[in-house]
């Protein structure tokens, strides 16, 4: 079973020559996905009773902070994989995975700034969310520089597995303590960035970006992962 | 089985540095009562090879094998029958020479009588010196004499006679004899000829370096 | 079998205490850089009684953390560049009891002083009896989360040339949860409300990272040391 | 149509396909590099 998944999944040359015609695919989906969400998001879509049209930031808000999130998952996903197994496709995709992690945990932060102007009146606000995703950031910065500190292929494969899954029993203990400290510190109690029973015709866009902005990192980790296969098959 | 009967085998091993092949398709059968010599220049990769053998790296390609299980998987039955000196010597500066040994011993859970082994290295009279007081030579014998501690089978010295006076070499000889006399096995590194013949050379680099 | 690695245990601990404390200025800097970070806070904010009280916990609580990770620095590469490590990687014992033994002794010679420290220098920042006690009953539960966490990033750190800074960027993200229960339960103490649930959170950080860091530690260091 | 904070809206907005843009562009640099790299070899 698994050199069967060996043969036909794992292997460099069988990824390479499989995602050949699926990046199209990945790409079409996305832009539809992409053009309906902005369209709707920002034209359709009513607007708050509460917060005007500012709300539209939530469209590319929360699927930001979303996928930041879900690459981190699928990073420690491959780490496990890397360790165990010692699997080498999943090690390329943990390595390519980072910095698109960290570029959408800065566009989270970035938005979510940018939210918090009209709505806060100040661009940075210590809200227990923003805060865990700045220290997501920080994570991932991490991630990179290990990354480009160790310059043995196999030891930054194997190290940086180690500190991504170290990150990731960390970060639910993380997200909960700093939600506590931000209940003790009695910040503003505004969770305007939390939509509450939000409207189908709200909702939908929101999906779409969600799924565009997961699609749009597979699209960019797939090409960066083909060049990182080529690239070592130049080396050897 | 046997309990003589270990064998290391090491089987079609390659190994790269990130851009180029450092030795590939090397083939060896290591049995109980034979000594093996790694010949070849600087940066030939003597050391990478027993630091594979040691099962610190892994190789490219190919696998290294103790008594027909691959060394990393199984690797505490591995660890158990083998001990490693590398070039460094691995001993703690600030910590006396007694101490050392006491060090060592607590590693390599052994119950030997230390007074004896300082007086075969011939420390006996430093034993209260803070290790990093010794001259290079008396590191050297220090860090052989775990070879007295372990009761390892299977020993991989890298360059084990580097800084070692004429006395320190001949005890270094007579542990190793001693050693495959009574069934041992020893991967020994070295650009140098050694005194005793080896059974079986690798050659690494340039293989009409003989 | 377990008998003989709790004594194995105890005899190395042992040996690594004696390595550290013999280095005298390396043991000593740690400790002498905390004093100073807590004392240039005053420093620079003047001597507002009232300023001073409510930020001392953050204060001690950031030192504290500073100085574990300066300390943290010198863990492991003394060992791998004597190739003492090597040593360690061929021992019959499992690697992660001897990065146990590495932690447990250097939460002794550096953990422990810094908690003796504090009670001084809280007195130095106004800090009531009550806040003093938290004080140092959070650096008892917080520091081995410290030295256990650290050892990790320091683990994997240990073959990067120049890794001074690498070090503390990798690990501070980690010691976020500890940071704040640590000044947590100290405002808490200030305000007159109960504590004793965090004091059971920060000990479940313990047993969580004492549960994970030493297996992580010892993988980390087989792979941090392949050269 | 939009009416109240526009300037919020627009900047967020474009801030997001820039950075998705500058994300392509790496990649697709990388690639040109590579294959560049690769005629050579």
């Amino acid at each position: 079973m698994f050199a069967w998944l060996n043969k036909n999944f794992l292997s460099l040359r069988a990824f390479y020559i499989n995602t050949t015609w699926l990046i199209p695919w990945i790409m079409t989906g996305f832009s539809l996905c992409f053009i309906y969400g902005m369209f709707t998001g920002l034209f359709i879509a009513p607007a708050d009773y509460q917060q005007g049209d500012g709300f539209r930031i939530i469209y590319v808000h929360v699927p930001s902070a979303f996928a930041a999130m879900f690459i981190y998952l699928m990073m420690a996903i491959c780490a496990m994989i890397t360790l165990i197994w010692r699997v080498k496709i999943t090690a390329i995709c943990m390595s390519c995975s980072g910095p698109i992690g960290a570029w959408f945990t800065l566009l989270a932060l970035i938005t979510g700034s940018i939210w918090g102007k009209p709505m806060w009146g100040t661009w940075w606000i210590w809200d227990a969310r923003l805060t865990s995703v700045l220290i997501l950031l920080f994570i991932y910065l991490g991630f990179i520089a290990l990354q480009s500190a160790i310059e043995n292929s196999r030891t930054r494969d194997l190290a940086t597995s180690i500190m991504t899954i170290v990150g990731i029993i960390n970060l639910p203990i993380i997200h909960y303590s700093v939600i506590w400290w931000n209940t003790l510190h009695q910040g503003p109690t505004i969770s305007k960035l939390s939509a509450p029973s939000i409207a189908s015709s709200m909702l939908y866009p929101l999906l779409a970006m969600i799924s565009a902005f997961i699609l749009f990192y597979f699209l960019i980790v797939v090409i960066r992962m083909r060049n990182q296969i080529l690239m070592r098959e130049i080396k050897s | 089985m046997c309990i003589h009967n270990h064998q290391l085998c090491i089987n079609d091993l390659a190994f790269k540095h990130e851009h180029y092949v450092l030795f590939s398709k090397l083939h060896q059968i290591i049995n109980p009562g034979e000594m093996i010599q790694v010949r070849g220049h600087n940066g030939s990769g003597k050391s990478t090879l027993l630091r594979i053998l040691a099962g610190f790296l892994e190789p490219h390609k190919g696998m290294v094998t103790w008594n027909g299980h691959c060394i990393t998987k199984n690797r505490e039955d591995y660890i158990e029958n083998m001990t490693y000196i590398g070039h460094l010597n691995g001993i703690k500066s600030n910590l006396t020479v007694y101490e050392n040994l006491r060090l060592k011993c607590t590693l390599f859970s052994s119950s030997k009588d230390l007074n004896i082994i300082l007086k075969k290295i011939g420390l006996e009279a430093n034993s209260q010196i803070h290790a990093q007081n010794l001259s290079a030579g008396q590191l050297r014998r220090l860090c052989l004499a775990q070879l007295m501690l372990t009761s390892a089978k299977l020993w991989i010295l890298d360059e084990p006679n580097t800084a070692l006076d004429d006395a320190g070499q001949s005890l270094l000889n007579t542990l190793v004899i001693e050693h495959i006399a009574n069934k041992g096995m020893a991967v020994i590194a070295t650009h140098q000829a050694l005194t005793l013949t080896p059974t079986k050379t690798i050659f690494l680099g340039d293989h009409h370096a003989t | 079998m377990q008998l003989n690695y709790i004594n194995v245990f105890f005899q190395l601990t042992t040996y690594e205490i004696k390595i550290i404390l013999r280095s005298t200025v390396a043991w000593i800097t740690p400790h002498i850089f905390y004093v100073i970070i807590v004392c240039l806070f005053p420093i620079a904010i003047g001597h507002d009684q009232e300023l001073l009280v409510s930020m001392a916990p953050g204060v001690i609580w950031v030192a504290a953390l500073l100085a574990t990770i300066i300390s943290m620095g010198h863990l492991f590469q003394n060992d791998y560049h004597e190739g003492y490590l090597d040593l360690l990687l061929v021992s019959t014992y499992p690697l992660s009891l001897l990065a146990l033994t590495k932690i447990t002794s250097h939460w002794i010679c550096h953990g422990l002083p810094l908690i003796l420290i504090s009670p001084l220098l809280g007195l130095m920042l106004n800090l009531s009896v009550e806040e003093l006690y938290a004080l140092i009953f959070t650096l008892l539960l917080g520091t081995p989360v410290l030295s256990l966490i650290g050892a990790i990033g320091a683990a994997l750190t240990v073959a990067v040339k120049g890794n001074g800074l690498l070090l503390p960027m990798l690990i501070m993200p980690f010691y976020i949860p500890v940071l704040i229960f640590g000044t947590g339960i100290m405002i808490m103490t200030h305000q007159n409300m109960p504590v004793i649930a965090y004091y059971a959170m920060m000990g479940a950080l313990v047993l969580l990272s004492l549960g994970f860091a030493p297996i992580l530690t010892g993988q980390a260091l087989k792979i941090g040391a392949s050269r | 149509m939009i009416s109240d904070y526009g300037i919020y809206i627009w900047s967020a907005y474009s801030i997001t396909i820039f950075i998705l843009g500058l994300n392509i562009f790496f990649a697709l640099r990388e690639k040109r590099k590579i294959l560049h790299l690769l005629k050579k070899s």
